[in-house]
């Protein structure tokens, strides 16, 4: 250090002292704060219930229960954790290179069809052993390829990727009904669907559980895309190009490829979620196979501030908020509109107390 | 000289002004100054001493944490800078507050009521209204410009109008010269002086010397956010006030050995390149660079220099001609491969093109490299080789910041600079373009920087320095080229320039007019 | 009030204890896909559910339960203890399977119309073409172009049906009568599905329209209302949401499906069957609306009283054109 | 294939280009407040749930005023409808506003919570208020304008709609000057452009973002009470169907200027009118996905020369703040 540095010393030193401690206080406050703000919500959503002549404690307390009660509601909860982790998960890498995918549905959609595909076609041949990743690779690669048509749009003839994987979804969710009704159709009936996805095809489970390999995959993908995105060059290109693209195409970073990746990347997970709900779930292409996936997915990547571990919190927030919610309704017997509307409310007030503790907190 | 007359109140009086910034920065430390009416006062101090941020409180941009301000007299409580115009403070900002998308008058009119409210003033008006301010103070500027199609001079001379379009009795001028010719300077300088005749008090932050001793009546110098002198200026010279800037005697005359030009490493052939507004900014210009010395590009800002330095690092389409690195042409080819071939680049407009706000100073420092070792290792980041990285070069700059993972956006503006020149340096590049590399920078780093350069120069770096410091130019070239309107004027061997004849040609004479005339004149 | 079954009685003492040796009423749980005020699909089955309910039955029901999402809310009626549970969207197909293949003892019903079926699932069927054929001898006399209209959500087979037996009967009485076809692309878009009976209004002269689906069918009431014309209730009185224009409407009366369920439930004897109620068991009818009944020529209401004798008495069979 | 000479009569053309501007009015509207609220830099993807509430706030007061309005009174009606919609929708700007600005969230996060709010709340309304679908208002009646209504094919296709039609064309014109012409328009745009520059020229970024969000969410609401008020007399939930969406990509389409808005709403309200007549055809050898996908699919290409990026407001979407 200079002469002059350190001749400021002092005053410097004891500003970095300083900084610390405000720093953990604040690391307090945005944990507490969001649970705060929940609560805030789950009170206004008390009144409501309270007006609607039921009882809010009882009503909570099924809220609660059917999200946590036991090992069903709990595999239940981690069952629907799985898709809003994978999407929230991909759309953090795209959005973290400032790309607005917005397109999570369509390329949802697209890997289903894809990954189904394969598992149509090969479920009598192969064993599941290889099948499976067969179709995890295809659901990623229709994923993949779908946002890569928002890419070649963007990167080619500027179009902006809001629009474009807007309208992809749109086009994407007509291209797997028309192919569900008619080429794919199940010749054994004459529903508009796909023939059913066979054992081979299914997503192997924990013995004795319903909880599946998706589901581990989500959990793994976890530390994957936090060595992504903050320990390869390639994580810290995206986010350098989403700070701001004129820098980092000038420091010599291939801008292109950077917001190709982070679409691409962000469409394989939402493909691979497709494939997985699929093979675990609904068994078979056709209408309505996406839990609007994409667009809650936003929801938690943003709400988990775009870390992977905040993704987690936000994914485990939502899963519990949407299925005890839907609990208040179906054994409670609370208006499912009400519920949905608690649901809003606990959202909003939990980002509106994150942000208060962002401004205030520091 | 207004004479301090101790029954009126200064026009302006902080007192014990306190600021802390997040991260824990004390930006100013119980400052207490007084500005009078009619007074131009200076404000020195190193990067990062407080200045910019001590004037935005004055403008209510930032909210102090202790003081009070007065205002003729008057405690005056600022809550936005809206109370402050009301005032009658004006401020022009050392990064320029224009809306690009604007016409000069649109950005004049912002804020300020409008007679036909809710609609805007007439047009017309307006435009009578800025030619009159144009005239009565020689800021020259057409009212219907865009602003993102003029030069950085003009739109200095835009912000200065602002102020006075809205009727600024207090005017704080933050680096206004730092990006102007010297044409350009004296002419501001005329100006200044008459608006302070006409009875407004200004406050002007610069780190030229020269121009303070030449323009103030008084000055202020902070340090580390503290006041620490405050003197008449008859009653100091520039050596004193660096010494009390920077705690030690600087030296403004590099010493430099006389180059030893090698390979040539860069070279551009008839070069033709627009502009935005798709006009020719360059027209057929050709040159080389050799290894081993500094050519430096001399002219009066707006004459091509950004499109040359664009077109040459690949952010600017060449219409025609060629850009040849170690004998590559890598004329239009993107900025990887040009960093690949061994240039490096300090740009003219560092938050545009060069640093990342929001990361932090260890991460821009290593902004190009990120992918090789030792940075990145077994396809990992390496961590602390990126800290050490920010360590070493954080001292051998002498960058001032609270930590190494502080944000970018947090340093000022000096400071920033160094990050940028101290990042291209540390790559060894063999070419290195460096544009107006010691604008805002405090006469301290300014040694600095021009040292790092000959240092770098005498190890057999080729560099190609752009500057619109005729000074600069001049201290640092072993050669000079002269550009005007696009094209090259004529070129010298710094050791045989005379400022005259540099300024000839950067008014538009070719070098070979000149040396007629010359030649004519004396026989 | 029917002593339990012992399957139903069996689930009931494990999930509630307490419950254990009580004779218990049948417990139907009602998983929907729409909301249960929809005047159409979802009410009809919820209306079922009331008379249950009326009945002494323990019933719950939840709304607005996407694919996604239904396996799991049939699981949290398993847990409750309900013994029937009914799956009310062809679309529940797979999750029904397999919540019933977790739950043996809980007797499950779902909305396939396919006939697909397994030991503790019955499927029952939907046959709206049979009243729809109804509808298409009104439209044969009614419409005075001739030219017919469908709006389907999607061109599901269902649907398809329905459009198909209407032409079919319309020929009957106008040999020049044809069908204009349109898929709107949505079940819940009413602005668009208006549009749409309008461009076929406008391209072909339709004047009387069928829906299948909430908003095809909202939008043809709108359509109707602005072109001209007549359209047709579906699953559900619609007289009120159209008095001008929605002519007839198919209604159907799930109690003998549901009746069904729980008797065969409360027997023991419920072993996945395929429940087939149509015309001829007064499930499935068409109704005029009483305001427009003087717009009804008298032979086209003889003409379907005769149709519907017929279909009731197996003479007349009505065309099943699925696609 | 003599169905396809259908496409060259003039009926033909009058009631497509009809059909597409009362399809492109609804999404035109939300897009024109949205250009207002990105112009001040402030992205708001919540148009969805903004144009519900509006939808049924619209519906709500629309309805009330038909209870209880003398009936000579009742022409005042839908205006209070439509004004209510307007008012409604700022409800929801005032909860992105906060959000937003004064809290600085990120903007995509807070808008995307108003889709859910919206949807929640406005069936939770609705039913609350109506149960079912019953409710009816009087949609505004068309109102041909004096002579030039009686033009050839454009006095039918340009002058015999709604008022609110009408209106609409006013109010592009009024956002158009508004934007350029008055002062508030030049500090919402500095405000987009140069929030800092606003700011240190005394103007009070918060406050102008908030008049734009508000601004905006009132455009919006006002679309959605379009639908339901002016144009369909009926809410059913959701009954917007993702129009708030395609709104959202009409602003990038426009490259945020007024008058683009219109016509590429225009343009998307064509392909679907269009896409409807070509199934009225009924072209078998066409899937009627494929003609279902074409207004997006037309979208795209349209795009395909290119949207310059230097157009969008510099401070899209980056909250504002001074340290
Ligand atoms: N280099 C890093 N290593 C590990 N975690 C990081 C790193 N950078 C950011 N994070 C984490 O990622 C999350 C979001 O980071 P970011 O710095 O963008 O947050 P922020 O500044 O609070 O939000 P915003 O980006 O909206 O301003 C934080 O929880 C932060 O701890
Ligand atoms: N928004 C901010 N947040 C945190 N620290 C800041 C912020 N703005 C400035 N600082 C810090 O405050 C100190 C004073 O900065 P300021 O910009 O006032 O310096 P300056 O004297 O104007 O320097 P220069 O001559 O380089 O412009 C610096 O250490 C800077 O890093
Ligand atoms: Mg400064
Ligand atoms: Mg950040």
């Amino acid at each position: 250090m200079s002469e002059a540095q350190s001749s400021g010393a002092p005053s410097a030193a004891q500003a970095t002292i300083q900084r610390r401690q405000p720093r953990r206080a604040t690391t307090i406050w945005s944990l507490l704060a969001p649970l705060l703000g929940a609560l805030a919500g789950l009170l206004v959503g008390a009144f409501l219930i309270w007006l609607s002549g039921a009882n809010p404690i009882t009503a909570y307390g099924v809220m609660v229960s059917g999200a946590f009660g036991g090992t069903r509601q709990i595999t239940e909860t981690l069952l629907l954790i799985g898709p809003l982790l994978l999407m929230g998960l991909g759309l953090t890498v795209a959005f973290r290179g400032r790309v607005w995918n917005i397109g999570g549905e369509g390329q949802y959609y697209m890997g289903a069809l894809a990954g189904t595909v394969v598992g149509l076609f090969f479920q009598q041949r192969l064993p599941g052993l290889a099948l499976i990743p067969l179709m995890l690779i295809a659901g990623m690669a229709g994923g993949a390829l779908w946002a890569g048509i928002a890419a070649l749009l963007k990167i080619r003839f500027g179009v902006n990727e809001i629009i474009a994987t807007l309208m992809l979804n749109y086009i994407a969710e007509y291209t797997v009904l028309y192919l569900a009704r008619v080429p794919l159709k199940d010749p054994t009936s004459f529903l508009p669907q796909s023939a059913q996805l066979l054992s081979p095809a299914r997503m192997p489970t924990l013995v004795g559980t319903r909880i599946h390999l998706g589901i581990a995959l989500a959990f793994l993908l976890i530390p994957l895309i936090y060595l992504l995105l903050w320990k390869t060059p390639l994580g810290f290109r995206i986010r350098a190009i989403g700070a701001n693209t004129t820098v980092a195409y000038h420091a010599g970073m291939n801008v292109a490829f950077g917001l190709a990746f982070a679409l691409l990347f962000s469409g394989a997970l939402a493909g691979l979620t497709g494939i997985i709900e699929v093979s675990a779930l609904h068994t078979r292409l056709k209408a309505g196979i996406s839990g609007n996936y994409g667009f809650t997915g936003i929801l938690v990547a943003l709400l988990g501030r775009l870390h992977p571990l905040g993704v987690l919190v936000a994914a485990c927030f939502f899963a519990a908020l949407a299925i005890g919610a839907q609990t208040m309704h179906s054994v409670y017997g609370l208006p499912i509109a009400l519920a949905q509307v608690i649901q809003g409310l606990v959202v909003l007030f939990v980002l509106a107390a994150d942000a208060l503790a962002r401004r205030y907190g520091k | 000289m207004i004479p301090t007359n101790a029954s009126t109140p200064p026009v302006v009086e902080l007192r014990n002004i306190v600021k802390h910034f997040h991260g824990g920065v004390l930006a100013n430390d119980q400052i207490t100054i007084q500005l009078q009416r009619g007074e131009i006062l200076g404000l020195l101090g190193e990067n990062g001493a407080g200045k910019t941020t001590l004037m935005n409180i004055l403008y209510g941009l930032l909210q102090p944490d202790a003081g009070e301000i007065f205002v003729r007299g008057q405690r005056s409580h600022f809550r936005s800078t809206h109370d402050a115009i009301a005032h009658g403070l004006g401020m022009v900002h050392q990064h320029f507050m224009l809306v690009p998308t604007f016409t000069v008058a649109e950005n004049l009119v912002l804020g300020q009521p409008s007679p036909r409210k809710p609609f805007l003033e007439n047009r017309k008006t307006v435009a009578r209204r800025i030619s009159q301010l144009s005239e009565q103070y020689g800021l020259q500027v057409d009212p219907n410009a865009e602003v993102w199609q003029l030069s950085v001079g003009q739109e200095q001379r835009v912000e200065i109008l602002k102020t006075l379009y809205r009727g600024a009795e207090i005017l704080i001028l933050d680096e206004p010269t730092a990006v102007l010719t010297p044409q350009e300077v004296d002419e501001l300088i005329t100006i200044l002086r008459k608006l302070a005749q006409d009875g407004r008090s200004l406050i002007f932050i610069s780190h030229k010397l020269h121009e303070v001793m030449q323009i103030c009546d008084r000055v202020a110098v902070l340090r580390d956010g503290r006041l620490v002198h405050t003197t008449p200026v008859q009653a100091t010279n520039p050596a004193e006030l660096s010494r009390m800037m920077v705690g030690r005697d600087v030296v403004l005359r590099v010493n430099k050995g006389p180059a030893k030009p090698g390979a040539v490493r860069l070279r551009l052939q008839n070069l033709q390149v627009r502009d935005d507004r798709q006009l020719l900014a360059l027209r057929d210009v050709s040159l080389a660079v050799h290894a081993g010395e500094i050519v430096g590009i001399a002219g009066v800002e707006g004459n091509g220099q950004r499109e040359l330095e664009e077109a040459i690092v690949g952010l600017r389409p060449v219409e025609q001609g060629q850009v040849q690195l170690n004998q590559q042409d890598v004329t239009n080819r993107p900025p990887r491969v040009l960093f690949n071939a061994g240039l490096g680049h300090v740009p003219s407009d560092r938050y545009k093109t060069a640093l990342l706000r929001e990361f932090s100073i260890a991460e821009n420092l290593v902004l190009s490299r990120i992918d090789q070792p030792p940075f990145t290792q077994h396809g990992l980041l390496n961590q602390p080789a990126i800290d050490q990285n920010a360590r070493t070069l954080i001292q051998q700059f002498d960058i001032r910041a609270p930590a190494i993972d502080t944000a970018v956006a947090k340093l000022s503006g000096g400071n920033a600079q160094k990050v940028v020149l101290a990042r291209e340096l540390s790559h060894q590049p063999q070419v290195l373009l460096v544009a107006q590399p010691t604008r805002g920078v405090d006469v301290g780093a300014i040694e600095y920087v021009h040292q790092a350069l000959v240092r770098q120069r005498d190890q057999g770096m080729a560099i190609l320095l752009i500057s619109t410091e005729l000074e600069e130019i001049l201290n640092l070239s072993d050669r000079i080229i002269v550009l005007y309107e696009g094209q090259v004027m004529g070129e010298c061997l710094a050791s045989e320039a005379d400022v005259q004849t540099l300024g000839l040609m950067m008014a538009g004479s070719k070098l070979a007019t000149i040396a007629n005339q010359q030649g004519g004149a004396t026989k | 009030v029917q002593p339990g079954a012992p399957a139903a009685e069996a689930t009931q003492a494990e999930a509630t204890p307490a419950a254990a040796g009580v004779a218990t009423a049948p417990s139907i749980a009602l998983v929907l896909i729409g909301p249960k005020d929809d005047n159409s699909w979802a009410a009809s089955a919820y209306s079922a559910l009331e008379a249950q309910k009326a009945k002494g039955a323990k019933t719950a029901f939840s709304e607005s339960v996407s694919d996604a999402d239904a396996a799991r809310v049939m699981r949290e009626y398993v847990d409750q203890g309900f013994n029937i549970i009914i799956a009310h969207s062809f679309s529940y197909q797979d999750a029904t399977f397999e919540v019933a293949k977790d739950a043996p003892k809980v007797n499950f019903a779902w909305a396939g119309a396919i006939g697909k079926t397994d030991k503790n699932v019955a499927d029952y069927d939907q046959p709206f073409y049979e009243p729809a054929y109804l509808v298409g001898i009104l439209a044969g006399y009614v419409s005075k172009t001739g030219n017919l209209g469908a709006l389907y959500g999607f061109d599901i087979p269902s649907c398809h049906a329905m459009g198909e037996a209407m032409l079919a009967a319309a020929k009957t009485i106008n040999p020049k009568a044809n069908l204009t076809v349109t898929a709107v692309g949505d079940w819940g878009d009413v602005s668009k599905a208006k549009e749409a009976g309008l461009a076929q209004h406008d391209t072909k002269g339709v004047d009387f329209w069928i829906g299948c689906g909430e908003g095809p069918t909202l939008g043809s009431i709108e359509a109707a209302k602005q072109a001209g014309g007549y359209t047709t209730g579906y699953v559900g009185d619609m007289a009120k949401l159209g008095p001008d224009v929605v002519m007839s409407s198919i209604v159907w009366n799930m109690n003998p499906i549901f009746d069904a369920i729980a008797r065969d439930t409360a027997a023991g004897t419920f072993s996945g069957p395929y429940y087939q109620f149509g015309v001829k068991d007064d499930a499935l009818d068409v109704v005029i609306n009483p305001a427009l009944q003087d717009k009804v020529p008298a032979e086209a209401l003889a003409a379907i009283d005769k149709a519907r004798a017929a279909i009731k008495d197996g003479s007349l069979k009505v065309p099943f054109v699925p696609q | 294939m003599q169905d396809l000479n259908h496409l060259l009569t003039a009926a033909f053309v009058i009631s497509l280009l009809t059909s597409g501007i009362r399809l492109a009015i609804p999404i035109f509207l939300a897009a024109l407040g949205e250009i207002i609220t990105e112009r001040g830099g402030v992205l708001n993807l919540g148009l969805e749930g903004i144009m519900l509430v509006g939808a049924l706030a619209g519906f709500m007061v629309a309805y009330d005023a038909e209870q209880l309005f003398a009936p000579s009174w009742l022409w005042l009606t839908p205006w209070l409808g439509l004004l209510a919609g307007a008012i409604a929708g700022m409800g929801m700007g005032l909860i992105m506003a906060v959000l937003a600005v004064s809290l600085q969230t990120d903007q995509v996060i807070a808008s995307i919570t108003l889709v859910i709010v919206g949807q929640g709340a406005t069936t939770y309304l609705f039913r609350q208020q109506f149960g079912s679908l019953t409710a009816r208002i009087h949609p505004l009646p068309a109102v041909p304008i004096p002579l030039l209504a009686k033009l050839p094919v454009l006095g039918e296709v340009f002058f015999q709609h709604d008022l609110m039609t009408y209106f609409s064309i006013v109010l592009l014109v009024a956002a158009w000057y508004f934007l350029y012409q008055t002062v508030g328009g030049l500090n919402i745009r500095a405000v987009g452009e140069h929030p800092a520059a606003a700011d240190t020229s005394g103007i009070n970024v918060t406050a102008v973002r908030y008049g734009a969000i508000l601004i905006g969410a009132a455009f919006a609401g006002l679309g959605g009470a379009v639908l339901t008020v002016a144009q369909l007399g009926i809410f059913s939930e959701g009954i917007t169907a993702g129009q708030g969406w395609i709104a959202i990509a009409l602003v990038i389409f426009a490259r945020w200027r007024p008058g683009l808005a219109f016509g590429g709403a225009l343009l998307f309200g064509l392909a679907t009118a269009l896409q409807f007549r070509i199934q009225a055809l009924n072209l078998q050898f066409i899937p009627y996905e494929l003609l279902l996908m074409l207004p997006y699919l037309l979208t795209l290409l349209v795009l395909l020369r290119g949207t310059r990026r230097a157009e969008a407001p510099a401070a899209l979407g980056r909250p504002y703040s001074k340290e």
